[in-house]
């Protein structure tokens, strides 16, 4: 069973996605939960056995027998065991966190449908990340972005259906521009594999001067930002986080776009190859900096003006997803494991974060921010959550959030980007400030707010697993050796 | 021949674009699609332009035309069903807010579109530069030894099929068509999920 | 959707539906020595359905492609393919390695298990296709009284 | 409590050493929430955290005396960026002055907010724990990330303290309270953190400076010093000083902490930190950061006294005060003589316990007759004897007068001044602080002794409960006791100063 | 032979091209409607002859099958809900 | 070139030319209605005539069976598509063009 | 008896169609062909007992040859037309042809359209509104011929 483990972490929960419509009710949610336990077990053990391997080598599964290039084939690496495990690990405890919340947003015929699409959306982004085939890659990519849209469309209020819609004209558009590449990449190269692609670059490097392959990369790199929300092409993010029912919020925002950008590096890195970075087109990764830093300073300063909480979020995710493009931008080893570290942080705190919404909502019906009034002393241990989540969004030290602004500086000035510093200072600042407000309202605004008690325990304890995290990631360097072995890996 | 084709998709895709009457542009849509699919087939490639000859014309017009019906009911008043429209409307009134405020925006979205557009065909444009041409023999994805060769000479003899097309989709890449399958059985329970949804639900009765 | 008024466009409807219907079946058994296969065959048959309803009437179409049939049909097709990838996991073999379900060596024997399997997972693209083309129809063409029947029906059940 | 205390199957509890006074607190801490619903057992649970704490800490310096090496490996976050401990001369001063002064101050705490039935005390006493844990952490980090990160836990768990009123004024206090320390440590001491680290490629301290063998530009050098100067806020030298006074909406156990103890100290401490161990003497007057320290100290002593002696309101009067007292902690280090380093770490703990004592009479005068304004102070001392000696004890310890312990720190400051070669600007500045600081505290003296009470407020003026009248006999003891008994602490100063200049003094 | 197919491809194909000023000009939708069905029968023979210029025309002759099928289906939906619109009462054409 | 092929040739030519012409008729003609005679009609014929060439050209079994029932599919669906068409102008109310732009008043009896 | 027929004639056309005849593709057709017909052969032989639908189809073949030449006839009218060669003088026509079944009625309509210079626009009850591109292509419209080679086809039953 061991080796047919990379498969069924994607089957399983496709499995029972496929089930859940028809079993009943109660069965479903059971069926949601333990398929993805499983996975989640199932990825601790790949990463268990991916980071056990020697340099340079991975976890192949031929699927169908068929290898590589000839087939599909999964490659389980540190790097992908890593988002593997975050991934699988977040929907296992967003499993477990929406039964209640659930309830209360969807319409009870429609909850075993919007089980299926969940688990179809968390095996869709396990897939993205598992592949080792570029085309393999837009397929899962596909399942994730159709079921995104219909759980953000599922929210309660009518504004949902625009969410919805708007981030299905845009992610449509991302996901053409990323078929677009795929096309132009086969054409040049001839192969969909990954590995043969980098095999193909490193036979005939003389490649990296082609259009085609120069417009491949293009392509990549827009319809990837696109569907990571990296500004100035975040426009459908807030909408969508906002007005999706907490369950999708809370997922999607730990895991949707980082899928993305690990397909970023996945492409820029193990297909087109460092060199092309560096000296294929270099104006890309200087746009890709720019782009990111911008993100990392605009995000917050968007989110401080915010007064929904999970648009707030939102846009605080906007600056989030700057720091995990970064290191790509910067390419150097300290700025990778600074953005794959981020993978896990950031979804350690931000959907902790939107656990925090979703308990508003479950509580008060409502996510303004103002309804965070008197959170510490109705609901302390939800509030501790959001303090825990805001600091390691900080960055304050000791929280997970500041590790990561460590090894992006030092990836920084290691590439010589000083002026990549003052912007991470600076988001950290704004991002203090409207982490300060949520915090002056939960524990030190005198009326109360609508929340009357904590939420139910079957929620309360999957979120503090996530604001544990926040902290032990923070000290215990857990993912650490595997993200910079990944980092190193890469390079 | 293909030049004729593609002079005529050109003109249909316009004609799509000009006509403001959803209904007569997705028919004329439609008649792209089973030109398009005319082109496929005139490239050899003869699952595509079934495919496109299936979907695009038949069933994707059917369920355009099902869709802009829906929409176009908002003309009708009371007793409309609520699908869609809160996006369409949306979208209509920010129109209407750009064309009636006199300080729009930088970039309409008009405008916007047509950047996009532009910068897509600027970068196809680039890219082709360096393309093989169609059919040839030397180009990577042809060559002796590609992936495409590897096919062509394996698959009767690893599947037993002759159309090299359905070993390649349902054996070689079929976990791929796998994915795809899941995407048709997505759409449909997405669709069902949000239209027999369609009426405002707030939630149970009992007090939050 | 009432039906058309032509009586015409009525009866050709009806009468051309078993026609369409074996085509598809056609389509879809000669996949592997022809265009065509699980992907278009379920989409042909489903236009039968289509057909009946723009023709015949919504009501007309949906009982002749009842939602209680549709609906488990949906997912059973992709468990229909994702069952035969995890018999050959079973059977030894990597997840739809077809050939693994042969239980032999034999290339020979390997190959034909290599055609079954292709069949198999056409018919399963078939099902969920053309269950999927026939439900998107149905509840997209959906008239405003049916609508707003199902609508009640929701929000009283929500009440209940 | 010598050898390794089985634990756990092995786990060496004597073995974490320096890692043992934060990780008490931290119990400590989640004892007070644990017993949330029992103020009785919460205040009990404060008292001894508090007392443990000191004990460990002299256990530690008792070790530290019998020369051993006491450190504590700690977690590594990550390579280079380290949580470790390590006893040394410079965090013992630290850590016996605040852990000591901590027991009273929350003696102190006890009656005051027993006597005001404050609310949300549990959240009161829990950051104070967390406070002092930081505190721990801080003195005894082996690291400058350590120092950085307990520095950073420090600002954010002493803010709920400054706003803990909630009423507009404190809530805009504490507002500019954590712009100004957050704003300064991200903005200034974290890019300082990574150019350190960046320069060096360690961020572990040395006794000779970390930086003391990097090639690097006097230029990049200087900014990074600047960086972490400034960075430390808390040090509150001037222009950066706002969130001091800004604070002193906060019930007076917390601005006694935060101005006498924990906040402050922390400020100046890390400085030192810096001078010591980051830069060391000799790279700091290569790249003449010592004059920069200096001229800075300088500037701050006297236009911080000029704008005390504007303030009517008492706690103010004394947070300018503070300002101004600290500067002579950065003076001392600045100086680069043994004896002004010694005279400024004597500072630390001097001025804490003087600072302490004074904030403990405004507030005790706060308790008996609600009076904030100097002002107002006519004729008090004469219904509230104990309290007022104690605050005359304070301020004389301020201006620098035998019996009181903040002679023995100034008298180091004027040698160091004297063997430095600009020492005669320096020790004018010395002079005039001592004239600025005796006319604004005497006057206070001389109205609540010399002046009667304004007719008809006579019955509501008596002594403060007992428990704050205790802890502040006590630190007015203590002050005149440190003027006698200064030894243990002027060794480590002294061990401090060695370490950096050799044996001159 | 494949001479006499191509030209009457292109033949047919300047027929389509004809056509397209229907598609275009219209004046009415179900203008459109007519040159858009009559360009889909066109497109039923063109594949036919295209395969036989392939040499594959058993191939392109399911292909033409499925379209004559399909083109219909287009047809009708289109027809359907134009009737609808009309039952409606509303205008026919939303154009000026 | 066989007879057949040369037969076929002029089946395909003349089906071909059928084609354009009726293109030509839906293009000129002056209403609706007669536009919709020239799409009934001229491309019926014309398309099966080109098939029937194309049956010329000879195969295997199932080739001619698809021709025929390619040809039997046009024939069923052609008229009734349209039919379709003439109807949903009717109903709509597309007034008939006639010559001489008369009212056309109802529909009249044949002949009268 | 009707799912016979059906599937008798369903399996002629997959025969025809398929033109493999070896085990698996025939064991394929025979289900398909099952199940095509279990699914819909009430599309095909509902409505009216199966000798009729017989002897309807098999005169209806016979129908086809001379309406094939009635179809060449329109086009050579048609192209006469379109090139300006005769004139265009359209009028709308409406008749009763007396038919009584579905079957006769869509024979007829069908048979109109493909005939020369009429289109069928409504049939609406037993009544026909045609429109005819010229006068005398409507003339013999309700006596003419195809009515009644129709009304045998119909009367067959």
């Amino acid at each position: 069973m061991d080796a047919q483990l990379p498969a069924l972490v994607i089957v399983v929960p496709l499995l029972a996605a496929l089930l859940v419509p028809l079993a009943g009710r109660r069965a479903a949610w059971g069926l949601v939960a333990l398929a993805l336990l499983l996975a989640f077990a199932g990825c601790v053990r790949l990463l268990v056995r991916a980071h056990a391997l020697p340099e340079g080598e991975a976890i192949r599964y031929a699927l169908g027998g068929w290898a590589a290039p000839v087939g599909i084939e999964y490659v389980v690496d540190r790097l992908n065991a890593l988002v593997l495990t975050m991934l699988s690990g977040v929907a296992f405890l967003v499993a477990l966190w929406m039964r209640r919340s659930t309830a209360r947003e969807i319409r009870p015929p429609a909850v075993t449908g919007y089980y299926s699409v969940f688990l179809l959306m968390a095996a869709g982004l396990m897939g993205i990340t598992i592949t080792g085939d570029v085309f393999n890659l837009y397929v899962f990519l596909e399942i994730a972005s159709i079921t995104a849209y219909v759980l953000i469309a599922m929210g309660r209020r009518r504004q949902a259906l625009y969410a919805g819609y708007s981030y299905l004209i845009l992610g449509s558009l991302g996901a053409t521009f990323i078929l677009l590449g795929i096309g132009h990449l086969y054409m040049a190269t001839g192969t969909l594999a990954m590995a043969d692609i980098a095999a193909v670059f490193a036979r005939e490097p003389q490649l990296y001067d082609s259009s085609v392959i120069r417009t491949a990369f293009a392509f990549f790199t827009v319809g990837l930002a696109l569907k990571m929300a990296l500004f100035p092409l975040h426009g459908w993010q807030p909408g969508a986080y906002a007005e999706a029912p907490s369950a999708t919020s809370v997922f999607l925002a730990a895991t949707a776009t980082k899928v993305s950008a690990y397909a970023l590096y996945r492409v820029a890195f193990t297909v087109f190859g460092v060199r092309f970075l560096e000296t294929g087109l270099p104006v890309v990764r200087d746009a890709l900096l720019v782009m990111a830093c911008s993100a990392i300073v605009v995000g917050p300063l968007l989110a401080i003006r915010q007064h929904d909480l999970k648009r707030l979020l939102a846009y605080s995710s906007v600056g989030q997803i700057g720091y995990v493009v970064l290191g790509l931008a910067l390419h150097n080893a300290d700025g990778l494991t600074g953005s794959f570290l981020h993978f896990w942080n950031h979804a350690a705190a931000k959907g902790a974060l939107f656990c925090v919404a979703g308990a508003l909502a479950y509580r008060a019906g409502t996510t303004q921010v103002a309804a965070l009034k008197g959170l510490g002393r109705r609901a302390p241990l939800t509030a501790m959550l959001l303090t825990v989540a805001a600091c390691s969004m900080v960055g304050v030290p000791l929280t997970a959030g500041f590790l990561t602004k460590w090894y992006l500086a030092r990836g920084a000035l290691e590439a010589g980007q000083w002026a990549v510093i003052p912007v991470l200072l600076a988001s950290s600042l704004f991002t203090a400030v409207y982490a300060w407000r949520l915090l002056q309202l939960a524990w030190f605004a005198d009326e109360d707010g609508p929340v009357a008690e904590d939420v139910p325990w079957s929620m309360r304890a999957p979120s503090l697993v996530l604001g544990a995290a926040c902290l032990v990631l923070g000290v215990a360097p857990l993912a650490l050796p595997v993200a910079q072995a990944a980092a190193e890996a890469l390079l | 021949m293909e030049d004729l084709i593609l002079a005529i998709l050109v003109a249909l895709a316009l004609a799509a674009v000009r006509l403001k009457d959803l209904l007569g542009a997705a028919a004329v849509l439609g008649a792209y699609s089973l030109l398009m699919a005319l082109l496929w087939c005139r490239m050899n490639a003869l699952d595509v332009g079934f495919t496109e000859a299936a979907v695009g014309a038949g069933v994707s017009t059917v369920l355009l035309l099902a869709a802009v019906n829906r929409v176009g009911r908002r003309e009708q008043g009371p007793g409309v069903s609520p699908l869609l429209k809160p996006a369409l409307w949306r979208l209509a009134e920010h129109r209407a807010a750009l064309a009636e405020r006199p300080d729009r925006p930088l970039l309409s979205a008009r405008t916007m579109a047509l950047l996009v557009v532009g910068l897509t065909a600027a970068a196809l444009l680039y890219g082709a530069r360096d393309m093989p041409r169609i059919g040839d023999p030397a180009a990577p994805a042809n060559r002796a030894g590609s992936v495409a060769q590897h096919y062509l000479r394996h698959a009767p003899a690893d599947t037993g099929a002759a159309n090299v097309v359905t070993p390649v989709l349902g054996d070689y890449r079929g976990y791929d068509t796998m994915g795809e399958t899941i995407v048709i059985f997505t759409a449909a329970l997405c669709v069902v999920l949000v239209l027999r949804q369609a009426g405002r639900w707030r939630g149970p009765k009992e007090a939050p | 959707m009432r039906s058309t008024d032509s009586l015409i466009v009525r009866y050709i409807a009806r009468r051309s539906v078993p026609f369409i219907q074996l085509y598809a079946l056609y389509v879809l058994g000669h996949g592997e020595d022809g265009p065509g296969g699980g992907f278009q065959g379920g989409v042909i048959f489903a236009s039968s359905f289509v057909l009946l309803g723009l023709a015949n009437g919504w009501g007309y179409g949906r009982r002749a492609a009842p939602a209680r049939l549709l609906d488990p049909l949906l997912p059973l097709g992709c468990l229909i393919y994702l069952g035969i990838g995890l018999a050959a996991l079973l059977a030894g073999g990597a997840f739809l390695e077809y050939g693994a379900l042969a239980g032999s060596d034999d290339p020979e024997v390997r190959r034909h298990w290599h055609h079954y399997g292709l069949i198999g997972i056409e018919v399963g693209v078939m099902v969920t296709v053309s269950a999927a083309m026939a439900t998107l129809f149905f509840e997209m063409a959906r008239p405003a009284r049916v609508q707003a029947r199902v609508d009640r029906v929701g929000e009283e059940a929500d009440r209940a | 409590m010598s050898g390794a205390v089985p634990l756990l199957g092995g786990l060496d509890l004597a073995g974490l050493g320096p890692g043992l006074p934060p990780l008490v607190c931290l119990l400590g801490l989640l004892g007070v929430v644990a017993a949330r619903r029992r103020p009785n057992l919460r205040e009990g649970v404060s008292l001894a955290t508090a007392g443990v704490n000191f004990a460990l800490v002299l256990w530690l310096y008792a070790r530290h005396r019998a020369g051993e090496t006491l450190a504590w490996e700690g977690f590594s976050l990550a390579p280079g960026l380290a949580l470790s401990f390590r006893v040394d001369a410079l965090g013992l001063v630290f850590a016996l002055v605040a852990s000591g002064l901590w027991i009273l101050n929350t003696l102190y705490s006890i009656g005051y907010m027993r006597a005001h039935d404050e609310p949300r005390q549990t959240r009161f006493y829990a950051c104070f724990a967390l406070a002092i844990a930081a505190v721990m952490g801080a003195a005894f980090s082996a690291n400058l990330f350590g120092l950085f990160a307990f520095y950073e836990v420090l600002s954010l768990c002493t803010y709920p303290l400054v706003i803990h009123a909630q009423t507009p004024a404190a809530r805009a206090g504490a507002r500019k309270y954590l712009t100004l320390l957050l704003g300064a440590s991200i903005g200034l001491l974290l890019p300082g953190l990574f150019l350190v680290y960046h320069l060096a490629g360690t961020l572990d301290f040395a006794p000779g400076g970390l930086l003391a063998g990097v090639a690097a530009a006097d230029g990049t050098l200087v900014l990074a010093f600047l960086l972490l100067v400034y960075g430390m806020a808390k040090c509150a030298a001037l222009p950066l000083h706002g969130w001091l006074p800004a604070a002193m909406v906060a019930p007076t156990p917390v601005s006694a902490l935060l101005h006498a103890v924990a906040v402050v100290k922390m400020g100046v401490f890390g400085v030192s930190r810096v001078v010591f161990h980051v830069f060391g003497p000799e790279t700091m007057a290569r790249i003449g950061a010592d004059d920069l320290l200096v001229g800075v100290a300088c500037f701050t002593i006297v236009v911080a006294s000029l704008i005390a002696l504007a303030q009517d309101d008492l706690k103010r009067r004394l947070a300018y005060s503070t300002v101004s007292q600290l500067s002579y902690v950065l003076l001392g280090v600045g100086l680069g003589t043994g004896a002004g380093a010694v005279g400024g770490l004597l500072h630390i703990g001097m001025h804490a316990t003087s600072k302490i004592t004074l904030f403990f009479g405004a507030g005790a005068i706060y308790l008996a007759c609600h009076k904030t304004r100097v002002s107002e102070l006519d004729g008090i001392g004469r219904r509230m004897p104990i309290t007022l000696t104690a605050f005359a004890i304070g301020a004389l310890s301020m201006i620098g007068l035998p019996p009181t312990a903040g002679f023995v720190s100034k008298l180091f400051l004027v040698r160091g001044a004297a063997a430095d070669p600009a020492g005669a600007v320096v020790l004018a500045v010395l002079v005039a602080s001592a004239l600025l600081n005796a006319a604004y505290f005497l006057p206070i003296l001389w109205r609540a002794f010399f002046r009667p009470l304004p007719a008809g407020t006579e019955a509501g003026v008596h002594e403060a409960p007992w428990p704050c009248v205790l802890a502040l006999s006590l630190t007015a003891l203590g002050t005149v006791g440190l003027f006698l008994g200064h030894g243990p602490l002027l060794d480590l100063a002294r061990a401090v100063a060695h370490a950096a200049f050799g044996g001159a003094e | 032979m494949p001479v006499a197919l191509a030209a009457a491809v292109v033949v047919i194909l300047l027929g389509v091209l004809v056509l397209l000023r229907r598609v275009i000009v219209g004046p009415r939708l179900l203008d459109r409607v007519v040159a858009v069905n009559v360009i889909g029968t066109k497109t039923i023979i063109l594949l036919a002859l295209v395969g036989y210029l392939a040499g594959r025309p058993g191939f392109f002759l399911d292909i033409a099958l499925s379209y004559a099928l399909i083109n219909f289906v287009g047809t009708i939906a289109v027809l359907r809900y134009y009737e609808g619109r009309v039952r409606r009462g509303e205008p026919v054409e939303e154009e000026a | 070139m066989s007879v057949l092929e040369i037969v076929a040739a002029a089946a395909i030519g003349l089906g071909s030319l059928l084609m354009l012409a009726t293109a030509f008729g839906v293009a000129v003609f002056p209403d609706f209605y007669t536009r919709l005679h020239a799409a009934g009609k001229g491309d019926t014929l014309g398309q099966a005539l080109v098939l029937a060439g194309l049956l010329c050209l000879g195969g295997d079994l199932t080739l001619v069976v698809k021709l025929v029932l390619i040809v039997f599919f046009i024939f069923i669906f052609n008229p009734t598509a349209t039919h379709a068409l003439a109807r949903a102008g009717w109903v709509s109310g597309i007034v008939p063009w006639v010559r001489g732009g008369q009212d056309p008043g109802a529909p009249r009896e044949p002949g009268a | 008896m009707g799912f016979v027929v059906t599937w008798l004639l369903l399996a002629g056309l997959w025969l025809g169609l398929s033109g493999f005849f070896d085990l698996i593709h025939l064991l394929f057709g025979a289900v398909s062909v099952t199940f095509v017909t279990a699914l819909s052969h009430r599309y095909l032989t509902a409505g009216g007992p199966l000798g009729r639908g017989l002897r309807r189809l098999f005169g209806l073949l016979a129908y086809s040859p001379w309406l094939l030449w009635q179809v060449a006839l329109a086009n050579y009218d048609v192209l006469l037309r379109v090139l300006g060669i005769r004139r265009v003088d359209p009028q709308v026509v409406r008749f009763r042809p007396g038919l009584a079944s579905e079957f006769g009625k869509v024979t007829l309509a069908n048979s109109i359209t493909l005939t020369p210079g009429t289109v069928t626009v409504e049939v609406a009850g037993g009544e026909f509104i045609v429109h005819a591109i010229a006068p005398e292509a409507a003339a013999d419209l309700a006596e003419g011929a195809m009515v009644r080679r129709v009304r045998r086809l119909e009367g067959s039953a």
